[in-house]
């Protein structure tokens, strides 16, 4: 092995390449935003739920507004170069503002809208904001809190009036006040716009997005518009996106996705982007909407599901068994079908009964029926939840993006859709793997720096125009990346093979017997683990067993569930076993906790994150005897019980092994 | 805590020596008080003083034996609930008197009825002037229901709702009549603290956003003092005070009645 | 199950308030409507024709007329028959008298000779409320049942006090034969289901149901109880009587007050009942509930080789509608309409129980 | 001037015979709030039973195993229709009483056939002349008439006995008054319904007697019990002497008009007289001639 991994992509061009041709003359949003006007002046450019139906914009429409926005900001005094904030939920008049701003050569700044006061005023203050348009009183009353720290922001404009009657500073203005403004000012200067317009270039700033960095204070990603536009260019064509999708906008606008998915993509492609009512009808509204591109984290994904479950729990036990039959059916034929693998004729009847029956009614229900293509990102999914959607013929797949990269660094193709990789490298991003396993990119959505922050901006940005993403990951046979960890968490094994821990617990973690994992082996000669048991699945497991126990702790500890857990285990190492990176990094050793990690003693955040070092410091016996021939290990520790008291516990736990595998490449595309 | 930006202004509604009885109960007594445009009224006083039957007096319900009622500077006597409405008068009921059969929406569309206008044969046609009509007030419904919050409920037939949503949509469908005097019937009875929180905004918020002018009837005394301008007292079918909350604090007639000094 | 609602959103207030908002809903109607108005005339027999389908539409006809009155407006009402006969025998004397008048014509202002009469009768709505009504609305029954026996005028002094119809056409068109006959009913109750339904979804509808869920309120926000109240018997009469027009001039052809009698209002009012209070839809399920039963009582046992007499069956349909009364009352008080209103809803959910 | 009175008393007569079907619709309005249209059923159902139970069994028998049967509805009605019922608006009963009425219509013919049966349990059925001393030529009347009449006398005072006196009557009246106060003194509703109903059938039993001697028991009066509707609506729902006096006036009144006025409009107006003459007095009184008044509270 080199150490580096390289892959070159220059992806041929899969989708159509209409847009690209119909926006060469464009090189910045307010441009694409006039030829829209002029290509798609009729069709849906923008929705909101509001007061009971969706209300519709259509390109020429939002045109207008734009211009008449962008008229009155300048009118307020809005020139080049300029900062405005953007605070608030996803809104149709939040979005025009964007290109409004970009319009008068002014970059927009959105904020998280549940950013509270003084967070916001790091941003406003940070980025030098003058205006801010909110989107309602609320937004107001923080901008007004922090308005007397922060002078350099002069003017307020608020979109939605409600209880604003008494809000009597001269600086705060409605949205309504600003446009009349801006269309007094066209009727005098009617070609305004299209000067502003035709001043801006690609190379501009198009939009700075601050990212909430794990340490320290949020980081302006300045990005360009040649940055946002060829990423979004190239994704829509990769996926063939057209002015026929709709979506629904629903995550943070500061958030860099929702900045490219439903202002970048949706101006380049010429589609309609939706707007919820508000946050507590997403669900309901997406029903409604049925989008037919869609994004969600996989926390959202997973809820999605469990309300599926608990919802079918109640059902009758005719729609029970047709549920569980078709699932069973679509888990091993769905996931082929949608990857157009070929399927046995019976298979595929059988998978249109079930799609009759129970997946487009479900489909339907949660608002899926339309979905083309969907997007998972940000951090791993369970491969049993991604399974899920894609088995009832919803093309999820994964992504692997960051800000700085204007969001796409790989994607998964169709037809090569897996639950652990994050695909290939999109088109036009080059991707290598550094000595340290850290994963760094080169694209044309490289962003330009850190607003007023060389110094972090050339600790990422190599030299060279390598970006470092701070994540550990490596590519697999089949030409997919793989991202294990951060990189700062990822060690190395006595043979200097990598040793990723989080990978290793998450694999474990995907299990349903297991509740979490702690694994351990940075500079030692194999990888070890602690396992703690979910007590429901195991408990539930042993029950239909027949298995009697007393406790969590008895539980833990009977030898049946040890060797259920170590056939997890061997599972994950033969999964290993297929990588060549990891290989090394199979588990030896292993031992079931006797209690529940737990946040009151210490071992986990509050956020239930395994805190490592403390874990490793506390049962520093155990993990020695990982690491030794010991069979069995002593342990005492200190706990803290639920009413305050304290006590000691100790156990003596067994020390199981479990079988390592040979390395043993994957053959392609089985 | 009057609203800064508020005006309040002349005499909207003017009501003169009214008195009226059922067979032999005396029910109002004499009674004279006038609601000025755009402020909130109280009528307080303890059970059987004559509250509710002074609003029904109002709108046009009862018709008292003697006095007459000047609204908007035309004294009548004796009107009926339908000249009431169609004169700008809405109200809301101590027990909810909602359509139980309808939906949230219909039921406040029902307060628009007066302001349609096409006939039955434009009606059965539907299509054109009458589906126009129906547009336009659906337009102004909405804006109610966003207003008062209940988008969530809009198709929800009102019989399945909780009692302080119904309570919130009969506000709604007095609302869609756009009154110039509102008479509410003990608005916040039955509800949680936090429910009458919410009504008590809904309130003031009419009252400072379209300028309607309020009588409203209610137990709860923090509230009546927090919101209302002016409070009128009644016991045993005679006004015994009259005043802002403050001077109607302090009053000793008030007092008595309200500690049950007898008679 | 059958609904695919993802994805068909509302952008204006017209479409969110259209009687079949839901897609699937409307390729319903539109098979049904199809298979009414060509694959029926092609393929049934003229017996399923003219002793099926042509009293099945024209109950529904008459059921929508009650149950505007009695489930949108609250008004129970036992005189329909009666109304009816003044929608027929209207008809009749306008096709004698008037022989030059249009087919149409006749209808129209025989249901509008109905309404009239309807609003004399609902006069007393106005101080009396429910069974009080009720024997009411009984008084007009008999009232007109009396009228059109002995007042010879109206029978054209015809001996036997039996009238039979003109021949009929329109606008040249002879109406003789089945499928004509059919035809002329589906449009005119097409196009009547459609008025009743755009009436009870706008001002007026809500003014009746206003009335009818709480009057005190209806009041209190401007309706009039007398307009309203009228309104409904002036539209309720008018239905009852084109469809009793209908039911003497294409069904019977000749006829006699009998056909009119206080049975027919009851029949009325249990299709109103079994198919759903408040509902067009269950004016339609409603009658071809009550229409099967009797059909259902011939065929079946006969079918299985133990023929009834007609005493015999005339004495069980008794007893089936006495009995569906109380038992939709009990369980469904809706009727029909509303148990496919929820079986609706499970298919919206499915497979989600709720 | 005989004449005259030959036809008031001939009303009269007729009137009590209406009286007697709605004494039944009162007992059960004024118990129970239900308006009970199936009251007309009851009477043909009974006559029926009595009528084809005569067939086998010597005629007291007869008449105990009908009041059985009477009894048996009441039962199952109170079972079947009332109880799933209760709390129901006023005119979803009535609705169902409908349905009870065609059940029972029904039901009867079938299991008693459905032909014209004549019934003679040995009431007298002789014309005689009375009044003679005060008109010439005296008054024409069937002796049969003044049986009924004294019949219809008879029930009515065992049934102000029975409501004044034993405590059944005074549970019964306390429930017409208010349900809940009833169920608070510890009377089982669900027993009074079945009470009151046995004896509406009971009273229905006496009238079927009555009438079906005089028309034979056969379908119309099923319909012909209708008539008992506007004697309500004259006398007031829920008052028994209000029941007596109003089916007197509607008889004495739909017979003068028929003799009087019904030659003009081509007879036959006995069929709606009586219900005109009853609309005509609700539009005035609509709460008749005896019933409480009925006050709305806002």
């Amino acid at each position: 092995m080199d150490g580096i991994q390289r892959t070159n992509v220059s992806t041929p061009v899969i989708g159509n390449s209409r847009a690209r041709a119909r926006l060469k003359d464009c090189d910045t949003f307010p441009k694409v935003l006039i030829a829209n006007a002029r290509d798609f002046a009729g069709r849906p450019a923008s929705r909101e739920k509001d007061l009971g139906i969706w209300q519709t914009w259509t390109w020429a429409q939002v045109l207008d507004e734009t211009k008449r926005l962008a008229a009155g900001l300048s009118a307020l005094g809005a020139t080049r170069g300029d900062k405005i904030a953007i605070v608030g939920d996803n809104r149709p008049r939040l979005y025009w503002t964007m290109c409004a701003a970009q319009a008068l050569g002014c970059t927009p700044v959105p904020v998280y809208q549940d950013a509270v006061a003084a967070e916001m005023g790091f941003v406003i203050d940070n980025a030098g904001a003058r205006f801010a348009i909110a989107e309602d009183q609320e937004q107001v009353d923080k901008l007004l809190q922090i308005k007397d720290a922060h002078p350099g922001l002069e003017t307020i404009v608020y979109e939605d009036g409600r209880g604003m009657r008494h809000y009597t500073q001269p600086f705060l203005l409605s949205f309504e006040k600003v446009q009349e403004m801006g269309r007094d000012l066209l009727a005098r200067d009617p070609g305004f716009f299209e000067r502003e317009v035709a001043g801006g270039k690609g190379s501009d700033v198009a939009v700075m997005l601050y990212t909430s960095g794990t340490t320290g204070q949020p980081k302006g990603v300045v990005l360009s518009h040649a940055n946002v536009l060829v990423t979004a260019l190239n994704s829509i064509e990769l996926e063939n996106l057209t002015e026929n999708e709709e979506t629904l906008a629903y995550l943070p606008m500061a958030w860099v996705g929702d900045h490219i998915f439903s202002l970048g993509q949706a101006y380049v492609a010429g589609f309609c982007v939706g707007c919820p009512e508000s946050g507590a009808t997403v669900m309901t509204d997406l029903r409604e909407l049925g989008p037919t591109y869609f994004f969600a984290p996989p926390r959202i994904w997973e809820n999605i599901l469990t309300t599926v479950m608990i919802r079918m729990e109640d059902a009758g036990w005719i729609k029970r068994w047709l549920f569980r039959k078709f699932m069973a059916h679509a888990k091993r034929i769905g996931p082929a079908l949608l990857d157009k693998k070929p399927v046995g004729l019976v298979d595929r009847l059988l998978y249109w009964l079930g799609d009759l029956l129970i997946y487009a009614p479900l489909r339907n229900t949660l608002g899926f029926s339309r979905i083309r293509l969907a997007y998972t990102a940000g951090e791993a999914i369970g491969p049993d939840i991604f399974d899920f959607y894609r088995s009832l013929g919803v093309n999820v797949k994964q992504l692997y993006g960051m800000t700085e990269a204007a969001v796409f660094i790989c994607i998964q193709p169709d037809g090569q859709v897996k639950p652990d990789t994050v695909g290939p490298p999109a088109p036009e991003v080059e991707v290598k793997i550094a000595e340290s396993g850290e994963v760094l990119f080169k694209s044309p959505g490289v962003f330009l720096a850190y607003y007023k922050n060389d110094k972090a901006t050339a600790e990422t940005k190599t030299d060279d125009g390598w970006v470092k993403t701070g994540d550990a990951g490596f590519f697999g046979a089949d030409g997919h990346l793989r991202i294990i960890d951060r990189a700062k968490d990822v060690g190395k094994l006595a043979d200097g093979s990598l040793f990723a821990p989080k990978y290793l617990e998450n694999k474990l973690k995907f299990f349903p017997h297991i509740k979490e994992a702690v694994a351990f082996g940075a500079g030692r000669d194999y990888a070890a683990a602690f396992i703690n048991i979910d007590l429901a699945a195991v408990g539930n497991w042993a029950e239909r067993r027949g298995i009697v126990y007393g406790g969590y702790a008895e539980l833990a500890a009977h030898p049946e569930v040890y060797k259920l857990i170590r056939d997890c285990i061997e599972q994950v190492n033969r999964d290993l076993s297929t990588e060549s990176t990891l290989t090394g990094s199979q588990i030896k050793r292993f031992l079931v906790l006797h209690k529940e990690l737990d946040a009151d003693d210490g071992e986990l955040t509050r956020t239930r994150k395994v805190r490592r070092g403390f874990v490793e410091s506390r049962y520093q016996s155990l993990v020695e005897a990982l690491f030794s021939d010991a069979r069995r290990a002593h342990v005492e520790t200190e706990v803290v019980f639920e009413d305050g008291r304290k006590g000691r516990l100790q156990a003596d736990l067994a020390i199981a092994e479990a079988d390592r595998y040979p390395h043993q490449p994957l053959k392609k595309a089985s | 805590m009057t609203a800064s930006g508020r005006k309040i202004g002349g005499t909207l509604l003017k009501v003169d020596n009214i008195s009226l009885s059922f067979g032999g109960v005396r029910a109002l007594n004499d009674v004279s008080f006038d609601i000025k445009a755009h402020e909130i009224r109280a009528i307080i006083g303890p059970n059987g003083a004559g509250k509710s039957s002074m609003l029904n007096v109002i709108n046009g319900f009862y018709h008292p034996q003697q006095g007459t009622i000047t609204f908007k500077d035309i004294a009548r006597t004796d009107i009926g609930p339908y000249d009431a409405a169609s004169r700008g008068i809405a109200r809301t009921f101590q027990n909810i008197a909602l359509f139980r059969g309808m939906s949230t929406l219909d039921n406040i569309m029902t307060g628009r009825l007066l302001k349609m206008k096409r006939n039955l044969f434009w009606q059965a046609l539907y299509f054109g002037p009458a589906r126009r009509e129906e547009m336009e007030h659906r337009a102004v419904v909405e804006r109610i229901i966003d207003f008062l919050e209940i988008q969530s409920i809009r198709k929800v037939p009102v019989g399945r709702l909780p009692y302080g949503l119904q309570k919130r949509v009969e506000l709604g469908r007095a609302l869609a009549m756009e009154p110039d005097l509102l008479l509410l019937d003990e608005p916040m009875a039955g509800m949680n603290v936090e429910e009458k929180e919410d009504m008590c905004r809904f309130i003031l918020d009419v009252n400072d956003e379209f300028g309607t002018t309020i009588a409203l009837i209610e137990h709860d005394m923090g509230v009546v003092m927090d919101i209302s301008d002016r409070v009128v007292v009644l016991d045993y079918g005679r006004k015994i005070a009259d005043g802002t909350p403050d001077e109607v604090r302090g009053n000793q007639a008030v007092i008595d009645a309200y500690l049950g000094v007898s008679h | 199950m059958l609904y695919r609602e993802a994805g068909q959103f509302k952008t204006t207030y017209g479409d969110d308030q259209a009687v079949f908002p839901i897609r699937q809903d409307r390729w319903g109607m539109a098979i049904i409507l199809a298979i009414a108005y060509v694959a029926l005339p092609w393929l049934a027999t003229d017996y399923f024709i003219t002793s099926i389908m042509i009293p099945f539409l024209i109950y529904a006809l008459a059921a929508i007329g009650l149950n505007l009155l009695t489930g949108y407006c609250g008004q129970v009402s036992l005189g329909t028959g009666g109304f009816m006969a003044v929608g027929a025998y209207a008809a009749y004397n306008l096709a004698i008298r008037v022989p030059e008048l249009n087919l149409i014509v006749i209808f129209i202002l025989a249901g509008g000779a109905a309404a009239m009469v309807g609003v004399v009768f609902g006069v007393p709505s106005l101080r009396i409320k429910g069974f009080y009504l009720a024997v009411a609305t009984l008084a007009a029954q008999f009232f007109l049942d009396w009228a059109f026996a002995r007042i010879k005028w109206f029978t054209n002094y015809t001996p036997s006090g039996s009238v039979a119809a003109p021949p009929l056409d329109i606008f040249g068109f002879a109406i003789n034969t089945p499928d004509r006959r059919y035809f002329l009913i589906l449009a005119i109750v097409t196009v009547m289901a459609l008025a009743a339904k755009n009436l009870v979804r706008g001002r007026v509808g809500r003014s009746w149901m206003a009335i009818r869920d709480m009057d005190i309120a209806a009041e209190i926000i401007g309706i009039r109880p007398l307009r309203a109240k009228l309104s409904a018997f002036a539209v309720s009469s008018f239905f009852a009587g084109v469809a009793g027009a209908l039911w003497a001039f294409l069904h019977l052809g000749a006829w006699e007050p009998l056909a009119f009698d206080i049975n027919r209002s009851f029949l009325l009012l249990f299709m109103v009942i079994i198919g759903g209070l408040g509902s067009i839809l269950g004016c339609f399920l409603g009658a071809a509930f009550i229409l099967m039963v009797p059909l259902a009582l011939n065929q079946i046992p006969t079918a299985l080789g133990m023929p009834l007499s007609t005493a015999m069956i005339s004495h069980l349909e008794f007893m089936i509608f006495g009995a569906m009364i109380v038992f939709f009352l009990i369980a469904e008080p809706h009727g029909l309409a509303r148990l496919w209103a929820l079986a609706k809803e499970k298919l919206r959910l499915w497979p989600f129980p709720h | 001037m005989g004449f005259f009175f030959e036809v008031l008393f001939g009303g009269f007569l007729a009137g009590v015979l209406y009286a007697l079907v709605a004494l039944g619709f009162v007992l059960i309005f004024k118990a129970s709030g239900v308006f009970n249209f199936a009251q007309g059923a009851m009477v043909l159902f009974a006559a029926l039973s009595l009528v084809r139970l005569m067939e086998w069994m010597p005629i007291p028998i007869a008449m105990l195993a009908s009041v059985a049967i009477m009894i048996v509805f009441a039962l199952v009605v109170e079972r079947l229709v009332l109880r799933p019922l209760v709390n129901q608006e006023g005119i979803i009963l009535f609705m169902a009483t409908i349905g009870v009425s065609y059940f029972i219509d029904g039901f009867g013919q079938t299991v008693w056939g459905s032909d014209v049966y004549k019934l003679d349990v040995g009431l007298p059925n002789e014309p005689v002349i009375i009044l003679e001393s005060l008109f010439e030529g005296g008054i024409l009347v069937n002796q049969f008439d003044l049986v009924a009449a004294v019949i219809a006398g008879l029930l009515v005072t065992v049934l102000a006995i029975f409501f004044q006196k034993t405590r059944i009557g005074r549970a019964l009246r306390a429930v017409a008054d208010d349900h809940q106060a009833a169920q608070s003194v510890g009377i089982p509703l669900r027993d009074i319904w079945v009470i009151v109903w046995s004896t509406s059938g009971i009273v229905a039993l006496v009238a079927g007697i009555v009438w079906g001697s005089a028309l034979g028991v056969q379908f119309s009066i099923s319909l012909v019990a209708l008539k008992a509707l506007p004697v309500l609506i004259l006398g007031g729902f829920t008052s028994v002497p209000g029941a007596i006096v109003g089916g007197l006036i509607i008889g004495a009144g739909e017979k003068l008009a028929e003799v009087y006025i019904g030659p003009t409009f081509g007879g036959g107006i006995e069929n709606w007289f009586a219900y005109m003459l009853a609309l005509l007095f609700l539009l005035v009184r609509p709460q008749g001639l005896f019933g409480e008044r009925i006050i709305e509270r806002v």
